[in-house]
């Protein structure tokens, strides 16, 4: 969604309703009708060959027009579709409850994949410190949610995994970069292996007043707090 | 608490396993214990029932190994996981052993191992720093803080993800698209001529068929003989076989004119009448008369 | 729609846009997250318990908004359902035609049942004096050049195939008397005997795509599509 509203629609709440061109009407009439999410490549195609500045134009035009209805146009990982707007969300939930829930080892493996994808079983079990049970990973790729991602140039190559645009879609992510606190985690090197962190604080506290980042450095930071 | 129907796995240790598990802190390569549950759906609420130190054995199945306890005591402490102190930490997973043996709970062997690694990471952090050990305590002491931080950050983002408006559960798509479809349809294509060709075609193929053998224009042994014969009369030189030949025959007949001469060449000789010589292999083939009885 | 602009929505091609108001958002959500049309009173259910004259006027409100979309609001039997806007229909079922070139074979059973008709299959094996392939008569089914003319009186009862007007207006028929006969062939030059074999691989090479198997073509996914 990120590129959407280019067109210069203004921002009023009181809006000249343009009559919808017929890119628009056709995009949305698709988009309606399709069972799954499109992208801007198919949804070309389906138009009978459209090319694909225009079918962004009309995409923009059209989340702008949903962007205060009860449906809304979303972006997921490239592809496109409506889906009911979130704050509606306790008119619809009732007799609903379709999301089977995750374990809470499969919630935090799902986690681990998708903020450092791709990733290795034993990159997993490390920052888990458990051995992850035979039946999680098989949870989370029959979900659709990760699905293998070849394998690791190293010893042994194990098999890594990666998301998959389905898990964007379902978390309601437009790309990965939307997965909530990615930057902060990033920044404060929480995405790091603990070796590389454990390195970078060494080097830090042998220089102390070099480096005053004190993110992570033991010697200043156990104040008496606790005691 | 839902994953806690499963007893933990009661094993029995010795100190090789002791000494060979306690490793596991200290590289954070390897886990040592599945984590409770088939892992598969359910529940999805973070741990539960960690408040109350009271509910410490009802709790102890629902973590999932030593690490995940001692994030949720670190928790406890209730400053950011940087500020942690270890120590206090330390003490706080060591009482919680305690307490669960006095209980009588079994405890699965990684909790013992890693109070077992504490305990010595607490009196090494006392001891006064005389030698320096490689690692040394305070190091051990930070990578077990940034393992912390690290699960504690992922904790957090998963339950972040599971709070998101999630499809299926606060977002819906359409409920009965309609559905695109693409029809592949052929348009055949065809043309009067070829109609007409291939009708005509079948009724060629299954015409009654008469055979007619052509006439091959052929000089016969016995009519080469004859010529042979009588043009070896004109002459008593030597003669090309080729000049046997009809002079304007075609090059099919000139062929089977020229065999049949020669075999009726062949003929003359065996019987006497013309000698035949040749300077060479492939040389002209001279035919000459031989006169009655000078052969012998 | 009638009883629709009761806030005074100008008919004009340039309509101020209105903020749908929370009952027509959420009627919008409902209808589209809906697997099945649903009543007025389903719905003011749905809404916790709305009366049936807002549900009604949040309705009103929608027609008149998708009046002119690519999706529409219709009542079907006092049941409502978003579907898509009739003259927009042909995207969500779009042909993709293929020009393909009859093959020999059935060029050839075409035109023994043009010259014969009515005939059964066994009659147009006797006449070819080769066995024909189901798959044949379907294709000149398909394309609508024959088509079944009921069954011979004869033991077994086949059926008998005869020839359809669109047959001859494809081939330029004024009627089947048209079609030349016997002598007329022979004159032409068209009962010589020809080599077949060698025939076949000079039309082979003159047009490679004409295969007597029309099931793959793949590659031409979205042919002419642009034009």
């Amino acid at each position: 969604m990120s590129e959407a509203p280019e067109e210069a629609v203004p921002h009023d709440d009181m809006v000249p309703e343009r009559t919808p061109d017929e890119v628009e009407r056709a995009l949305e009439a698709t988009l309606f009708a399709s069972e799954e999410p499109l992208s801007v490549d198919a949804l070309g195609m389906h138009l009978g060959g459209l090319d694909n500045g225009s079918v962004r134009a009309g995409l923009s035009a059209l989340v702008q027009h949903y962007s205060d209805r009860g449906v809304r146009l979303v972006e997921r990982g490239k592809r496109w579709h409506f889906e009911t707007a979130p704050d509606l969300a306790h008119l619809l939930r009732r007799e609903r409850e379709q999301v089977r829930r995750l374990s809470r080892a499969a919630t935090e493996v799902l986690a681990i994949i998708a903020y450092h994808e791709p990733v290795s079983r034993a990159e997993i079990e490390s920052i888990r410190g458990v051995q992850t049970a035979k039946g999680t990973l098989d949870v989370l790729l029959e979900a659709g949610w990760i699905k293998l991602a070849g394998r690791r140039e190293v010893p042994g190559r194990p098999v890594i995994y990666a998301t998959t645009p389905e898990f964007l879609d379902h978390f309601g992510l437009a790309s990965r970069r939307d997965l909530p606190g990615i930057d902060e985690l990033r920044a404060a090197g929480l995405l790091d292996p603990v070796d590389e962190a454990l390195e970078d604080a060494m080097a830090a506290s042998a220089q102390p007043d070099e480096e005053p980042d004190c993110e992570s450095d033991p010697d200043n930071e156990w104040p008496d707090e606790d005691d | 608490m839902n994953e806690n129907s499963e007893e933990l796995p009661s094993q029995d240790l010795s100190p090789e396993d002791l000494s060979a598990k306690s490793g596991f802190m200290l590289d954070g390569e390897n886990a040592n214990r599945e984590e409770p549950g088939a892992g598969g759906w359910d529940e999805e609420v973070p741990n539960p029932a960690h408040q109350g130190s009271d509910k410490l054995y009802l709790a102890l199945d629902g973590w999932e190994g030593p690490l995940d306890l001692l994030l949720d005591l670190a928790r406890r402490q209730k400053v950011d996981l940087r500020q942690i102190s270890i120590l206090a930490l330390v003490d706080q997973y060591l009482t919680y052993i305690e307490r669960a043996a006095d209980l009588k709970l079994e405890l699965a062997a990684d909790y013992l191992v890693m109070a077992a690694w504490l305990a010595y990471l607490k009196s090494a952090l006392l001891l006064p720093k005389k030698e320096q050990e490689d690692p040394s305590p305070e190091e051990l002491a930070l990578r077990l803080q940034l393992r912390l931080q690290r699960l504690g950050a992922m904790r957090e983002a998963a339950a972040r993800l599971m709070a998101r408006d999630r499809i299926g559960r606060d977002i819906f798509l359409r409920g009965a698209p309609e559905g695109l479809r693409i029809d592949r349809k052929t348009l055949w294509k065809s043309d009067a001529y070829s109609l007409i060709q291939a009708y005509g075609q079948v009724k060629a193929r299954t015409a009654p068929r008469i055979y007619h053998v052509a006439d091959r224009p052929v000089m016969t042994l016995d009519s080469a003989l004859d010529r042979v014969s009588a043009m070896l009369g004109v002459s008593l030189e030597w003669m090309d076989i080729r000049e046997f030949l009809p002079p304007h025959a075609n090059a099919e007949l000139r062929k089977s004119a020229l065999a049949s001469s020669f075999v009726a060449a062949l003929e003359l000789a065996r019987t006497g009448r013309a000698e035949i010589a040749q300077d060479g292999a492939f040389a002209p083939l001279r035919i000459r008369r031989l006169q009655e009885g000078s052969r012998a």
